[in-house]
């Protein structure tokens, strides 16, 4: 590994203006999982390295007065799926942070981090998607917010500019008779890289009978995590029934456009989107309906 | 505990087949244990490699000079820097080597063969500085086509590795130089007559990807060259002897000038015998005056070490409708790497070697092509034909509407059965592994639900004897050392002190066993083969017994008495009216004359034939094409089990491996020759969250050639599975897959082409 | 006599899957068998030993030693080497 | 550039230099002489690094040393405790949960931090929990058996 420098700002604005100051050559360091590798391998060079983790606003978590959910974007894997009220509000994102990596990437890695490490893998941000999770960002020109089904732009790239960083995240609250789900399919149990992965959300009427709001968002089928728009509007308005999530997956297959690699073929991954989006879309109407 | 016994063997053993705590245990679980990367010698330096990053490609020219100025940089290497290679073969012990292919692929010598082939080497003070070193050593390709499969490379029309590759046969030798690295044939009877004999007869093709031993330790070396001449080297390997008789060579230096010294072995399978980074650690040595380190990177254990071959086979077998075996026909093409030198032969062997077939032939080639240089993997060559022949066996079970295990039993080898490849069996045990698991409640029990199969097979390994030596010191309190050359990788010294506790009527934990180096102990062959057990346990006994010699001899002296008056049991010595125990005697022994000391050196050369037959529930996810174990059961026959905890553990892990090679492990290959999955992330083996409890039967049908009637344990159980799986498979879903790995897409694919 | 088993593709050269030889050990065998079927040691040795690619079994001993001892009614097989993991 | 840090590793106050790109597992073994844990892939996917940094089990290769300043580290070598083996130590050795043992610090320290936290799992839990540790040699058959006997035997202590 090329040596670089290390830092690690107690406050924002020490943090942007150091990132500012190194451009292109700075990194961000929060769990390290994903960039350490990079650095390591030689796939990602830096001259200096911003640890994030000893500032307050990323370190954080609470619930606003409106029950929305405010993540700081250091926040790692294990503190989101021990909280119970994060786990019980929002369970895709829950059902995700528990299977990145395994227990000691999780002791580290961010959901923040997954966000900005962009893959087209994530597991975590199919289910800030299908969330409608807002990603904070500060930088030299003040703050702003993008959603996060725009922040991932192409592999391993996403919307940060020069001296910008990720702060937090909103997660806004579910809502009564909301259920969400996150599966991924992978060829082994745990340790391994989704091959496809979906994340659902269903907001039901009062009776649970009808699905009234729906949100599926897909990873590794493209070149980021997708949000599946046509399949979740056509949701709205639809009775529960297995039918109908099938026909959500056939629709959901219309953003896949993956690739053949190693880790699976491009027809077999379109199909898995069909699958996981059924399979998800039942798990998040049981866990809406309790 | 889950293990059943099913036993020929006298129980009047003390120390065999009890579960003393191994001697090892408490500093590898307090992380005390040595292993080579925790070495860290004085002033010592830190080596790295420059790779090809080409599959086949023409070396014009390597310029080490920005390397070599940077501070901090202490020396490079390239083959210049090894001695013109002897173009010699040499035995192993566990194969052969040629010294010249040998030392091409420690370092490429004018032509890259395979992505990761070492080109040079680099040495600095720290190894951050090494990397970034070799980063700076710049290197001219000229790439060249290359084949990474083994269909490919036997075409005529093939790119060539090497140009003077004449196929080494019996028959009449091919004018040309071609990928074809040897062509073996066997016959047996009059195949044609024996598949007119057949009602039913089934051919398949199977293909099986590389796969990796996957050991988690690195190949890692320390080398000190010193100033007198000696060169020291600390290694992680199966087989410190077997380092030091490749090292003498390739550096064309005498043995004596060598000691090797074997570390804790972090795992190896039968991928850390040849030697890798070793000769380049020395050199640079050599060049820099220090110790030098090397730890491969784990892209490169993947890039550039062990894998098994790739293999293409067809498998032709035929049976009466009354289930006996008439016929078998098979052709196997294995791939070696890209060196000659592959496990073809063993693979022809095993083939057919389950069952007693009348006639037979067997034709097999090993093939070179653009992958790293293929090393042995537990049962080299056998699980690539379990699969293959195992899997038309069961479907011939399938088509003739008979048990799958009943049919086996008409038809399975026994005492007198003469294999394809003309040997003919002592006693063994695959009766006796059949009946096992047919009489055990996994079988019994019914397996329902959906998606749901249970499949059986069976599986061979020879087994090797070898070259074992042993001394053993008596101590004056009565505790016995002993000095083995075995290197330990699961749990040998103790299985080994158990032997030589039994010969002497003392306990395991008054055995205190040394792995030494190659100046400490007489040659010893490596911990491979499933042999240390059975071979350096032979050794073990033997100096176990002139140990007991002596010690007569010591008591009739103290008892002024004939030494043929003194006679042992169990340790205890009489004679002359009187009586001492072995912690006794040792101690009268030690203030009345000089040391007890046994040796033992052995060579048996046999075979001890190891039969295992698995037996696997799975639930096929048809959606998704994903396999999942619910139960395995695993029966093997250990001869006789000297610590049953480590023969279930040897059982246990290569029933496992079997598994991950089943159903996930494989090289995945692009059009350019290069691995795309080097890492543990993408080379998926199994975790523990991906396999279920691992039922173990041992049977004990003890070998005629071991005083204690060891067979050796390693290796076969690594065979069963694949096939084993494919049948349960077929049983869930009614696809017989003949692909390795198994792996979900494909499943899914043949689900979806079949409906 | 030893039962020597002729590897199929030198079988040409014996004309015979199975030759009776006397000799008392495998060097006289393969001496033996050289006067019988001129050519058949250059495919079975190299500059003396057994060639690296072959072993022998005789009876029950795996081994590459040429000077393994051979009784009345031995079998003498030819095979591959094997390499053990 | 070589950074200053103080930490506490298995309760002793201890300070290093390190560069800043050096790993926790680098300065544990190369400059600390903790060489309990391993180094097996180096990236984070086999768990023979595996150390407990305040109270959880990360791989050490995936944290740089400058990033432990003022943190509380368990390595396998302050896992035995006034000479007595820890009860998952005692349990892997008494239990055959090791073959080469070159992953087995690595279990010690994920199975300790298990039972630390869920005294009591089940083997979906043991299994789930030990997935980012990897063993080729004994098909963590007898790995999770030890686990479940540490878990039956008096509790850790602490």
């Amino acid at each position: 590994m090329i040596d670089f420098e290390y830092t690690a700002p107690t406050q924002l604005d020490d943090a942007i203006s150091q990132l500012s100051e190194a451009g292109d050559r700075a990194r961000i360091l929060a769990g390290g999982t994903d960039i350490i590798v990079q650095l390591r391998e030689g796939l990602q060079s830096a001259d200096l390295v911003v640890d994030v983790k000893k500032i307050p606003e990323l370190t954080q978590f609470e619930f606003t007065a409106g029950q929305d959910l405010q993540l700081g974007a250091s926040v790692p894997c294990w503190q989101v799926y021990e909280n119970s009220e994060i786990s019980a509000a929002y369970t895709a994102l829950t059902d995700a942070v528990h299977i990145i990596g395994g227990w000691q990437i999780q002791s580290r890695a961010s959901v923040g981090g997954n966000l900005c490490n962009a893959s087209p893998a994530a597991d975590s941000i199919p289910a800030l998607i299908a969330l409608d999770a807002v990603a904070h960002i500060a930088g030299p020109a003040g703050r702003r917010t993008v959603p996060a089904s725009e922040f991932c732009t192409a592999p391993g790239r996403n919307v940060l500019e020069k001296g910008e960083l990720l702060v937090s995240l909103t997660l806004p609250a579910p809502g009564p008779h909301s259920g969400s789900a996150y599966q991924r399919f992978i060829p082994r149990n745990e340790m391994d890289i989704a091959v496809v992965g979906a994340g659902s959300y269903v907001r039901l009427d009062s009776d649970g009978q009808k699905i009234e709001q729906a949100r599926i968002a897909l990873s590794a089928v493209a070149a980021t995590p997708v949000f599946a728009e046509e399949a979740s509007n056509w949701l709205a308005g639809q009775p529960i029934s297995e039918d109908v999530f099938a026909e959500a997956g056939e629709l959901a297959k219309k953003v896949a456009s993956p690739i053949d690699d190693m880790r699976g073929p491009a027809e077999y991954r379109t199909h898995l989107v069909g699958v996981l989006t059924r399979r998800t879309l039942a798990t998040a109407c049981e866990r809406a309906r309790t | 505990m889950s293990t059943e016994f099913m036993t020929e063997h006298s129980t009047e053993y003390k120390v065999i087949g009890t579960r003393p705590v191994r001697h090892d245990g408490s500093d590898k679980v307090t992380g005390k244990a040595v292993y080579t990367d925790d070495l860290h010698l004085p002033n010592m330096a830190f080596g790295a490699f420059v790779r090809s990053p080409h599959a086949h490609a023409k070396i014009v020219s390597i310029d080490t000079s920005q390397a070599e100025d940077m501070p901090g940089v202490l020396a490079t290497c390239t083959s210049a820097d090894l001695p013109d290679p002897w173009d010699k073969v040499d035995d192993l012990g566990e194969g052969c080597v040629n010294y010249a292919h040998l030392s091409g692929n420690v370092l490429a010598r004018g032509k890259a063969l395979y992505k990761g082939h070492a080109v040079a080497a680099v040495v600095a003070t720290d190894s951050h500085l090494a990397e970034e070193a070799a980063s700076r050593i710049r290197v001219e390709y000229e790439p060249l086509p290359a084949t990474t499969w083994v269909l490919d490379a036997m075409k005529e029309d093939a790119p060539l590795l090497h140009d003077d590759l004449i196929t080494h046969t019996l028959d009449d030798a091919p004018a040309k130089p071609s990928n074809i690295e040897s062509h073996i044939r066997f016959e047996k009877g009059n195949i044609e007559e024996g598949f007119a004999a057949a009602d039913v007869i089934v051919e398949r093709e199977f293909k099986t990807a590389t796969v990796h031993q996957g050991y988690i330790e690195p190949h890692v070396s320390v080398a000190s060259w010193n100033e007198d001449g000696r060169l020291k080297i600390w290694t992680a390997t199966q087989g410190s002897f077997v380092v030091r008789q490749q090292m003498a060579a390739l550096l064309k230096m005498p043995i004596s000038q060598i000691t090797i010294v074997p570390c804790e072995i972090g795992g190896g399978f039968g991928g850390k015998i040849s030697v890798y980074e070793q000769p380049v650690a020395a050199v640079l040595s050599r060049k820099c005056g220090r110790p030098v380190k090397i730890i491969m990177r784990r892209d490169e254990v993947f890039e550039a070490t062990g894998p098994t071959p790739g293999s293409f086979m067809r498998v032709k077998i035929g049976a009466t409708k009354e289930g006996k075996l008439t016929a078998g026909e098979a052709w196997l093409a294995f791939d070696a790497g890209a060196f000659p030198g592959g496990v073809i032969g063993p693979g022809c062997m095993c083939v057919f070697s389950c069952y007693d077939l009348p006639n037979a032939a067997v034709d097999g080639f090993d093939v070179v092509l653009n992958k790293p240089k293929t090393q042995a993997y537990r049962a080299p060559g056998s699980t690539h034909v379990a699969f293959a022949a195992e899997s038309v066996i069961d479907e011939l079970a399938v088509q003739l509407d008979i048990d799958p295990i009943e049919f086996r039993l008409k038809n399975a080898a026994v005492e007198g059965t003469r294999r394809v490849d003309g040997p003919v069996y002592p006693r063994v045990g695959l009766v006796e592994c059949l009946e096992a698991v047919k009489n055990s409640e996994h079988w019994k029990s019914t397996l329902s639900g959906p998606n749901r199969g249970r499949g059986v097979a069976c599986g061979f390994w020879f087994n090797a004897g070898l070259k074992s030596s042993v001394t053993a010191s008596v101590n004056p309190d009565g505790t016995v050392t002993l000095v083995e050359g075995s290197t330990d990788i699961g749990g040998t010294r103790t299985s080994i002190a158990m032997q030589l506790a039994e010969t002497l009527g003392i306990s395991a934990e008054d055995v205190i066993p040394q792995v030494a180096d190659t100046d400490s102990v007489g040659f010893t062959d490596v911990t491979g083969g499933s042999r240390t057990t059975f071979a350096t346990g032979l050794a073990a006994h033997e100096a176990a017994l002139d140990i007991q010699r002596q010690m007569m001899e010591r008591a009739a002296q103290i008892w002024e008495c004939d030494t043929g008056d003194v006679e042992v049991r169990e340790g205890v010595y009489r004679g002359n009216d009187e009586s001492l125990t072995f912690s006794e005697l040792a101690l009268k022994a030690d203030s009345v004359g000089e040391a007890i000391i046994g040796r033992g050196a052995v060579d048996p050369q046999v075979s001890t034939n190891a039969f295992a037959v698995h037996l696997v529930d799975v639930e096929v996810d048809p959606e998704t094409g994903k396999v999942t174990i619910l139960r395995y059961t695993a029966s093997q026959d250990a001869g006789t089990a000297i610590h049953p905890s480590y023969v279930e553990g040897q059982i246990q892990g290569g029933s496992v491996q079997g598994i991950g090679w089943a159903l996930n492990e494989e090289y995945f290959y692009d059009d350019d020759g290069h691995v795309r999955n080097a890492s543990f992330l993408d080379y998926r083996m199994p975790t523990c969250y991906d396999v279920p409890m691992i039922e173990t039967i041992i049977v004990e049908v003890p070998n005629p050639d071991h005083p204690y009637g060891v067979r050796g344990v390693g290796e076969v159980s690594i065979v069963p599975p694949p096939p084993a799986i494919a049948s349960a498979i077929q049983r869930a879903t009614g696809i017989r897959l003949t692909d390795l790995p198994m792996s979900p897409p494909k499943l899914w694919r043949a689900i979806n082409n079949g409906e | 006599m030893a039962i020597v088993y002729i590897p199929p593709q030198i079988q040409k050269l014996t004309g015979a899957a199975q030759v009776e030889v006397s000799g008392s050990n495998v060097r006289e065998i393969i001496e033996q068998l050289e006067q019988r079927f001129p050519g058949i040691a250059a495919r079975l040795c190299d500059n003396g030993q057994l060639s690296p690619a072959l072993q022998l079994s005789v009876d029950q001993v795996m081994t590459r030693m040429l000077s393994t001892k051979v009784e009345s009614a031995t079998e003498v097989h030819f095979l591959p080497v094997i390499g053990g993991g | 550039m070589k950074t200053h840090v103080s930490t506490t590793i298995n309760g002793e106050a201890v300070e290093f230099l390190c560069q800043p790109r050096q790993s926790l597992l680098e300065i544990l073994r190369d400059e600390l002489s903790l060489t309990g844990c391993k180094e097996g892939c180096n990236n984070g996917n086999c768990g023979a690094c595996t150390v407990i940094l305040n109270g959880l089990p990360v791989d050490s290769c995936l944290v740089l040393a400058v990033e432990v300043e003022g943190a509380n580290i368990e390595t396998v070598e302050g896992v035995a405790q006034q000479r007595q083996l820890h009860p998952v130590q005692q349990c892997f050795l008494e239990g055959a949960a090791l073959q080469c043992g070159i992953c087995t610090p690595g279990f010690i320290m994920t199975s300790k931090a298990l039972l630390e936290k869920h005294p009591a799992p089940d083997e979906e839990e043991i299994r789930f929990s030990l997935a980012g540790n990897l063993c080729r040699c004994t098909g963590y058959d007898k790995i999770v058996h030890a686990v479940q006997a540490a878990a039956e035997s008096a509790p850790a202590p602490k």
